[in-house]
């Protein structure tokens, strides 16, 4: 019988979330919301088990109507692009619930609440196939965060919160125009409105006039661009991600719906846009200037987590660099380093986190000398960090390797930038585990305890995670090679 | 009758001073009427030539309480609930609380 | 007889007056009373265009509205009273505590 | 014989509206309580006949009043407006002596609305207009005792008799050109008005009369003042009901009525619209009265609404339409729950001089849950988050100005989007994350009733919007 | 055929043990050595027995591999040439390992050293052992986290942790110029096979490489106004690579201060096993160097004056181990120079730098084994406070002896008497001068020799200061146990008989290693390619002079140290001071950390781009709190606007009313 298990896991969250918001005590929410992502958890795996990766069609379709007049209907599948990133958030959320085990937050039944519903927006966003379904998740999915950061912050959070909640929402209003010029052409052409995210890519290649092509493409590339960031549109995320409590942070790494929506959305519509080649060189340009951007900058800083805030940016360079590489191999190297990008990230900041709630500060040149006190964070650290900066054998090298090998084919002289920093990653990073890890031991902090149980067990899990795909990447892999060999294939019928 | 003899002159200050605070407000107002008289002008009204005199009867009275009672009920009505709310109102909003 | 054109003229300087003096007095009860000048001038363009157009709902419009222009005067009145108690002065410049 | 049925729902009011006014009489001040719950009544037997014949259409008195799509959809929003304030209100005029002429006003206003949704004559939409207006200038100045309640009334009352001067010019001349006062007849032999320059002056001139109403931006100038000093309950009134009464009445005058001139009032509105929304929305970024906010926000809002008549095709009008109810619904309850936080500042300490100042809802989300989650959702839903009916109606108002292609409209109503979600989440911030050392208070049952239906209807709206997007594209048909 | 199929087990057993130390190492004895001293002996058992199969049938070569993701294998190729790594590499790191019982015995965190070294000896493996040059960077990348894992082992140290980072990052730099080199070469076989590849075909597979060279080397760029071949460009890459690694001239400075880490991983990893994996690189992927113009030119000269520019550091360097470290780069700069030769020997030129290679690896950890005997005995590790240890410690003394006449190369030209390191280093030389006479540049020539003078002297200079004279400062030594001196004995050995016994047999064993089932190469027809032309006749039939010329050399060294050190008879004081320039230079390592860290690293990455990026992005940030301020004032200034008069009000209506219609008109007019 044919459960409708994509609805179940975008609803899940958001069911469980309300019921978090009724339980009396910390121990009663962090019990439902775990026993909500593992019970998301579980399906997702089911899911994952019977799912075809050689085909890159949709699959477990659901569809409803919600409002026909408008041609708007509730519309859910998966296919390869989707399937790893909610993978991703499957995994990764039980052990950040499993993480903030036992910090005593206060009001932690709204906290967990927040949690899910990020969680439920973010798994929204990946599986609608209703362009208007996909703009109410992307914008839920700034609702919880705005909350998280501005309760759980850090001492300029509501700056910070402001901040990003208004920058992210201009970038998503100004997708909502090319949704709706997109949505409109189509119901001129076809007669009939309707909001399926194929139909209307189907349709773009009809509109007549190539400067309207033109905007609507740009418009949607804008929207992306701001959510993943990259590099002119990043200021938002330094200040948002080091507010930002620990899990706050790594819902933020999870919020991958920026690169997501540049495989779904702009790879399609690429070939019909008229001046193609040059919206190829921009998008190359800006993921090389965002990865030397943010590698530059990350050596820059004095505090640890914006230190990895700037890395990210970095390493969300590579997406838009190998999504411009137009060769199937590039473009799923970058699906690819979305997904490593998401495990890496996570244990970076929950490292932070528990640094800063230990010593107290996330200076680097104040702390020094960790790794004797807390050496299971030490080993955990330093894989998380080997893994940011590339080292093979884990999940960074591959990506990096297929993004910077694959697109250096059409776009030469941008990888030549690129590979430039990975010199630099590598200086920051040790630079920072050097500072922070090894060297004469701060006695200001006195005497420090290792990281709980609880910690070390869902940092351990995921890092095992990195390692594993690290070295067999080809479960996730896959999937993602078939479906961007069919993004890939539409260039070729259009003889680029 | 004028005890005094006013001069021109001091008839003009008088105006000036009067209008002085005033001269904003007097720009618009003369803004105002030259755009409502250029507007009226320009317009070709279609004006019967000669008013209907209705010799036997000058006055129209039967044919406002026809219209009244036939054509315009409606605002009839809504005008007798008018009078009642206002004049709820202003007794409302006059009458003190019997203190002076 | 007289043409429609020196009605509307006249309507209009009476309603300027009335604006400019809406505009420029400061007691209250002054601008009521240009209020009245304006919806007046109104009634007299009504009249007119209803005699020139030979139809009579230009009249029972005006008749309505002389009812409401006395309904506003009422409630006009009943509000200046009120602040008058409590501000003992009604000069409607000296009243902008709500502003910004 | 001339179909009565259709009057019923006003007839009923009208009803209601003497019956509490000659009980009232008789009752002492405390017994008046069971006069509000009457009341109440009163408009709910009247919404439930509008939506019971919410399907006949008809003319009725020879045509002067039209019974059709558009107003029953605009009867059900004024009803639904007055509904939530007369419930709100049974806690406001609890233990005033006057409350049966709170209600009979109240209800007279109503009745004036409900006419001016119907009326298809020049005359009976002036008068009306005037009932409406009347009647609430004594609401406005209920407070006799508080100086800012009366100078609030004193604005309202004089800049409203300064349109409705304006708007009778306006109508003497069109009167004058076109020779007949019903709207379709003023439509057929418009030629005079359409070669020579009163037409543009006419057109100014009823722009002039309905944009008070509306509040549009050089006629906005008492909303601010008025909202802020007058009853909340009543602003809430004169922001949802009686603004939505100025759109009726502008869409019957110019889309039925002067739709020849449309080349004349499309570029009018579409200079007042851009104005009215960055005005509106700019200013309300620096405000410290929440109902000094909300009043600018509604200014801004009605600049959003404006735009359909710049866009004039049928999903534009529909989303006009569903923008009103939807406004209504929203700004009725964020006044009522700023209404529910000043009972309980002035519960506290009686001579608070500024009870709405946003610094009293510091804390709120402690210690009143249940007006904080109302008014979170109305303020989410005023900015325009997804799922709520603002973000669906902001949804088909700014989708359709892509369609007409006005591209450079729409990016600007969405930056203003944009801007306005900073004091509303300035708002939410102050609410939930700032703490206060108040501790928790019972809010009064009233307020949060009528909160929690205008909640729902916010939230159904914006998840169910099936049943009224397709209400408003029937109204929409009538117009274009 | 049962020993092919278990070659897999080589990388995996040590992979296994490092899993196994490093959780259960605590509760078993001496940090749980036992187990990877097992599995590096199973390890070294299999290779051995593979060596032997392959040294009756040299064209039988193991090759076996497997589909890893997208278009990329994981696979073993084990051809002579890896078959003589693996040995040598499996054998040394056992004799290390059993030796770190000893040296680490007092140290607390030996599960942590044992299960790092364990895992540096299966990352090393697996680079000897892969068939593509994808999964050689994987590992090649794994042994340099090791090195970095073990150099910063003392982490408390703040000198070894900027240590090892200084390692890590200066090999990376090498890598990142390998990994340009795969991302160049993928580019090209991507072209040549015009967008499709075929099923099943792994293009990284070195077969497949070596099949298309001819196409690559057809293809060629503009780079800063001259052509260039992408063969040379690629190959040039992967030296850079090397460099790197084998801490060749530009990127040595790493090398030095790897001394940090405990001695016995200088013997294994700085002296033995990783700093050869550059070596390794050139020779396994020869064929692309000898058909690239101009490469194996560049590898030469740098292999040349590495050997001289780190010989002339090691003579006045006073710590026992950076003496090593030197004498380590300079030999590395040897086999390069080897390498470099197949310009003009061709194949054999493989043969006799992977010979070298073996050798040095043999002497060279004896040298470092000692030398951690002795800090061990002594405690410090400035040879100017040392001096007659000899007579406490025998064993060390005279294994150290050997294994400096080793290092310095003494034998008899022609017979098979010498020592390893003659035999290994000799034709390297030989190799020169055939080189200078066919092409008339004598640089690499005269390099070779002169460095072969001061290696002798500095080496001796060593035995002398520590072994022989008076004791300079009381210090308690006593002889190293049992478990220590037993390796140093067989490496004693090796260093002293192997050389001699396998000088001919290495040479045509490894002839065979472009010649067998899994890639066979006419190399005379990549030499056309290259601009190559081979010299017909093999060495030994330069003048006689020439042949005994090193073994002078090495004389000649030996006794200016005995005169200068063993017996003080000439007064260093002038010399070895502060005001003579010359020591001066050597002694600050030619300025090289002021232009590396302070100048390069610091001044210009840091301050320079990073500072100047920093301001950039508080522009950006500046430039979206500006837009936030602009609404603000903006809404301020408007706000004036509502002045609370009535009569103000009706002016802004009235005034409304005017100037609409006078603008509609306007409009109306324009448009």
């Amino acid at each position: 019988m044919e459960i409708p298990i994509l609805s179940l896991i975008v609803l899940i969250p958001f069911l469980f979330s309300v019921l978090t918001l009724l339980t009396k005590n910390k121990e009663q929410a962090r019990a439902v919301a775990l026993l909500s992502s593992v019970v998301v958890l579980t399906l997702t795996v089911y899911m994952y088990l019977n799912f075809d990766s050689n085909t890159a069609q949709m699959q477990f379709q659901e569809f409803a109507q919600w409002v026909p007049s408008l041609g708007i209907n509730y519309q859910l599948g998966i296919d390869g692009i989707s399937m790893p990133l909610v993978l991703l958030n499957a995994i990764v959320i039980p052990f950040l619930i499993l993480f903030t085990w036992n910090d005593e937050k206060n009001h932690s039944n709204r906290f967990y609440a927040l949690l899910l519903a990020t969680q439920g927006a973010v798994i929204g966003v990946f599986v609608s196939l209703d362009f208007f379904l996909f703009y109410v998740f992307w914008e839920l999915t700034l609702v919880p965060l705005f909350f998280m950061v501005s309760i759980w912050g850090g001492p300029a959070k509501h700056k910070a919160a402001i901040k990003f909640f208004i920058y992210t929402h201009v970038g998503s209003l100004v997708m909502l125009l090319g949704i709706f010029a997109l949505y409109f052409t189509a119901w001129k052409q076809t007669g009939t409105p309707n909001m399926n995210i194929e139909h209307l890519l189907s349709q773009f290649q009809f509109i007549s006039d190539g400067l309207s092509r033109n905007l609507i493409f740009l418009a949607l590339l804008f929207g992306f661009l701001v959510k993943i960031p990259s590099f002119p549109f990043h200021s938002w995320l330094p200040d948002a991600y080091v507010e930002a409590p620990t899990a706050g942070s790594v819902l933020f790494v999870l919020l991958k719906i920026g690169g997501y929506g540049l495989f779904r959305v702009s790879l399609p519509l690429l070939p019909f846009t008229p001046s193609m080649d040059l919206m190829v060189t921009v998008m190359a340009a800006l993921g090389s200037v965002s990865i030397l951007y943010g590698a530059f900058l990350a050596l820059a800083q004095r505090d640890l987590k914006r230190m990895v805030a700037y890395s990210s940016i970095s390493h969300m360079g590579y997406v838009t660099l190998g999504a411009a590489g137009l060769v199937s191999l590039s473009v799923s190297g970058a699906m690819f380093q979305q997904f490593s990008h998401g495990l890496i990230m996570s244990i970076m900041f929950m490292s932070c986190g528990v640094i800063n709630r230990a010593t107290g500060t996330r200076i680097i040149n104040d702390l020094g000398g960790l790794a004797g006190k807390m050496p299971k964070l030490a080993v955990i650290m330093m894989l998380a960090f080997m893994a940011s900066l590339g080292l093979p054998g884990l999940t960074g090298f591959i990506a990096e390797f297929m993004v910077l090998t694959f697109t250096y084919i059409n776009q030469p002289t941008y990888v030549i930038i690129a590979i430039l920093a990975v010199i630099i990653t590598a200086a920051y990073h040790l630079w920072a585990m050097q500072r922070t890890m090894f060297g004469v031991y701060n006695q200001k902090f006195g005497v420090l305890k290792d990281i709980s149980a609880s910690q070390t067990f869902s940092m351990a899990i995921i890092a095992l995670l990195i390692l594993y795909f690290g070295l067999n990447p080809s479960p996730v892999l896959n999937m993602m090679i078939t479906n961007s060999e069919k993004l890939v294939s539409l260039l070729a019928v259009t003889g680029v | 009758m004028l005890n005094k003899h006013f001069t021109i002159m001091q008839i003009l200050t008088a105006v000036y001073n009067f209008f002085r605070p005033r001269i904003a407000g007097m720009v618009i107002a003369i803004l105002f009427f030259a755009v409502v008289i250029t507007s009226i002008v320009y317009t070709s009204w279609n004006s019967v030539d000669q008013i209907p005199q209705n010799p036997m009867d000058q006055s129209n009275i039967k044919g406002i309480g026809m219209l009244i009672f036939t054509d315009l009920v409606v605002p009839f009505e809504i005008l007798s609930i008018v009078l009642l709310s206002t004049l709820m109102g202003a007794i409302y909003m006059a009458k003190g609380d019997g203190t002076q | 007889m007289i043409p429609l054109f020196y009605y509307l003229a006249l309507s209009a300087i009476i309603f300027s007056i009335g604006l400019f003096g809406f505009m420029t007095q400061r007691s209250g009860i002054r601008m009521l009373m240009c209020v009245e000048l304006m919806l007046n001038a109104a009634n007299i363009n009504l009249v007119a265009f209803s005699s020139y157009n030979a139809d009579l709902t230009g009249q029972v419009f005006a008749l309505y509205s002389i009812a409401l222009a006395a309904a506003e005067a009422a409630i006009g009145f009943a509000i200046l009273m009120s602040i008058y108690r409590v501000r003992d002065m009604i000069n409607l410049d000296k009243i902008n505590v709500l502003r910004w | 014989m001339v179909d009565l049925t259709l009057l019923t729902p006003e007839l009923t009011l009208v009803g209601t509206g003497l019956v509490v006014l000659s009980i009232g009489l008789f009752l002492n001040t405390n017994a008046k309580k069971i006069l509000s719950y009457l009341a109440s009544l009163g408009i709910l037997a009247s919404l439930v006949l509008v939506l019971t014949n919410l399907g006949n259409g008809g003319m009725l008195f020879n045509e002067t009043l039209s019974f059709d799509a558009l107003s029953q959809f605009f009867k059900i929003v004024f009803l639904s407006v007055a509904l939530l304030v007369s419930i709100a209100s049974i806690k406001y005029t609890e233990g005033n002596s006057h409350t049966e002429e709170f209600y009979s006003l109240l209800i007279f206003a109503t009745v004036g609305m409900m006419f001016v949704a119907s009326a298809n004559d020049l005359i009976v939409l002036f008068v009306a207009f005037e009932l409406a207006s009347l009647a609430t200038y004594a609401l406005a100045g209920f407070e006799k005792k508080n100086p800012l309640s009366l100078e609030a009334s004193m604005k309202y009352f004089m800049i409203g008799a300064l349109s409705a001067a304006l708007m009778l010019f306006g109508i003497s001349f069109i009167y004058g050109a076109t020779g007949t006062t019903s709207i379709p007849g003023v439509a057929e032999n418009i030629n005079i008005l359409l070669g020579s320059p009163i037409g543009l002056l006419s057109v100014v001139l009823m722009i002039a009369g309905l944009g008070f109403k509306i509040a549009l931006v050089p006629f906005h100038m008492w909303a601010p003042d008025t909202y802020q000093g007058s009853p909340s309950v009543v602003s809430s009134l004169l922001a949802a009901g009686s603004k939505k009464m100025g759109f009726v009445a502008a869409f019957k005058v110019f889309m039925v009525g002067l739709i020849a001139l449309q080349a004349e009032w499309t570029t009018a509105f579409a200079l007042l619209a851009v104005i009215t929304m960055t005005l509106g929305n700019i200013v309300a970024l620096s405000q410290n009265s929440v109902k000094r906010m909300l009043a600018y926000s509604s200014v801004a809002q009605a600049g959003y609404i404006t735009m359909s008549f710049v866009v004039m095709s049928k999903t534009a009008l529909a989303g006009a339409i569903l923008y009103a109810l939807s406004h209504g619904f929203m700004k009725a309850g964020a006044f009522i729950a700023t209404a529910a936080v000043i009972y309980m500042v002035l519960s506290e300490k009686k001579d608070s001089e500024m009870p709405d100042h946003i610094d009293n809802f510091r804390g709120l989300g402690k210690r009143m849950p249940i007006t904080a989650l109302c008014m979170t959702i109305f303020l989410f839903a005023l900015a325009g988050i997804p799922l709520t009916a603002g973000y669906m109606s902001k949804f088909v108002l700014f989708a359709s100005t892509i369609e007409a292609g006005l591209v450079w409209l729409a990016v600007i109503a969405i930056l203003n989007s944009a801007i306005s979600l900073f004091y509303y989440a300035r708002v939410v911030k102050y609410m939930y994350f700032l703490s206060s050392e108040g501790e928790k208070i019972a809010e009064p049952v009233p307020y949060t009733v009528a909160m929690i239906i205008a909640a729902i209807f916010v939230l159904a709206i914006g998840f169910w919007s099936e049943p009224f997007i397709y209400w408003a594209m029937e109204a929409a048909k009538v117009l274009i | 055929m049962a020993i092919e199929n278990m070659a897999f087990l080589i990388p995996v057993l040590p992979a296994l043990a490092f899993v196994l130390t490093f959780f259960l190492g605590k509760k078993l004895p001496n940090g749980g050595a036992i187990i990877p001293i097992i599995a590096i002996f199973t390890s070294f058992v299999i290779s051995l027995l593979i060596t032997m199969n392959l040294l009756q049938n040299p064209g039988q070569v193991v090759s076996q591999s497997y589909n890893w993701f997208a278009i990329l294998n994981v696979g073993i190729l084990i051809d002579p040439l890896a078959a003589v790594m693996l040995s040598m590499v499996s054998f040394v790191s056992l004799l290390i390992h059993i030796y770190a019982v000893g040296y680490m015995s007092h140290d607390k965190a030996q599960p942590r050293y044992f299960a790092e070294t364990a895992l540096f000896t299966a990352a090393m493996l697996g680079v000897v052992l892969s068939d593509n040059i994808l999964q050689f960077f994987v590992c090649w990348e794994l042994v340099g986290l090791c090195s970095y894992l073990l150099i910063g082992f003392w982490f408390e140290k703040p000198s070894a942790a900027s240590a090892a980072k200084k390692a890590f990052l200066t090999t990376r730099v090498g890598d990142v110029m390998f990994l340009a080199g795969i991302i160049l070469l993928f580019a090209d076989i991507f072209k040549i096979f015009n967008g499709s590849i075929p099923q099943g075909v792994y293009v990284l597979r070195f077969d497949e490489i070596f099949s298309h060279i001819p196409e690559i080397a057809a293809l060629n760029t503009q780079i800063f106004g001259f052509e260039v071949s992408h063969l040379t460009l690629i190959t040039l890459l992967f030296f850079g690579g090397a460099v790197g690694k084998s801490g060749q001239f530009p990127l040595h400075v790493w090398l030095p201060d790897a001394m940090e880490g405990p001695t016995t991983v200088s013997a294994l990893i700085h002296a033995a096993t990783m700093v050869t994996a550059g070596v390794y690189l050139v020779a396994r992927t020869f064929p692309m160097f000898i058909a690239a113009p101009y490469s194996l030119l560049i590898v030469a000269y740098i292999g040349a004056f590495t050997a001289l520019f780190a010989a002339t550091m090691g003579l006045v360097m006073n710590d026992i181990k950076r003496i090593l470290a030197y004498s380590t780069i300079s030999q590395l700069g040897y086999m390069m120079l080897g390498l470099g030769m197949g310009a003009v020997i061709g194949i054999t030129a493989v043969g006799d730098s992977l010979f070298h290679l073996i050798n040095h690896a043999f002497f060279k950890a004896l040298l470092f084994l000692c030398a951690g005997s002795v800090i061990h005995a002594v405690g410090t590790q400035d040879i100017r406070q040392m001096g007659g240890v000899g007579k406490v410690m025998p064993i060390t003394f005279a294994t150290m002896l050997i294994a400096s006449l080793a290092l310095a190369g003494f034998g008899i030209p022609g017979t098979s008497i010498g020592v390893s390191g003659f035999f290994s280093k000799d034709p390297i030389i030989e190799a020169a001068y055939l080189f200078g006479e066919s092409t008339e540049n004598w640089f690499p020539y005269l390099f070779s020799i002169v460095a072969a003078l001061l290696t002798s002297i500095y080496i001796f200079r060593l035995i002398f200061m520590t072994f022989t004279g008076k004791p300079r400062t009381s210090y308690g030594g006593h002889e190293s146990p049992a478990v220590m001196t037993v390796p140093l004995i067989i490496l004693g050995l090796l260093a002293l008989v192997f050389g001699a016994l396998t000088k001919t047999s290495f040479g045509n064993f490894l002839k065979e290693t472009f010649g067998n089932n899994f890639v066979s190469i006419d190399i005379h027809a990549l030499a056309e390619m290259g601009e190559y032309h081979l010299a017909s006749h093999g060495s030994g039939s330069e003048p006689l002079i020439i042949l005994w010329m090193p073994v002078i050399v090495a004389f000649a060294g030996l006794l200016i140290s005995y005169l200068i050190y063993g017996m003080r008879i000439l007064d260093m004081s002038s010399i070895v001071s502060r005001n003579n320039p010359i020591y001066k230079l050597l002694y600050n390592r030619y300025y090289q950390n002021a232009i590396y860290t302070e100048f390069l690293a610091v001044k210009v990455v840091y301050e320079g781009l990073s500072l100047a990026g920093r301001s950039i992005d508080r522009g950006f940030d500046w430039l979206v709190n500006f837009i936030g301020h602009i609404f603000m004032e903006l809404a301020d200034g408007l706000r004036q606007l509502q002045t609370g008069v009535v009569q103000n009000y009706a002016t802004a209506v009235i005034t409304g009313v005017s100037l609409l219609v006078i603008l509609l008109k306007l409009i109306m007019e324009v448009f």
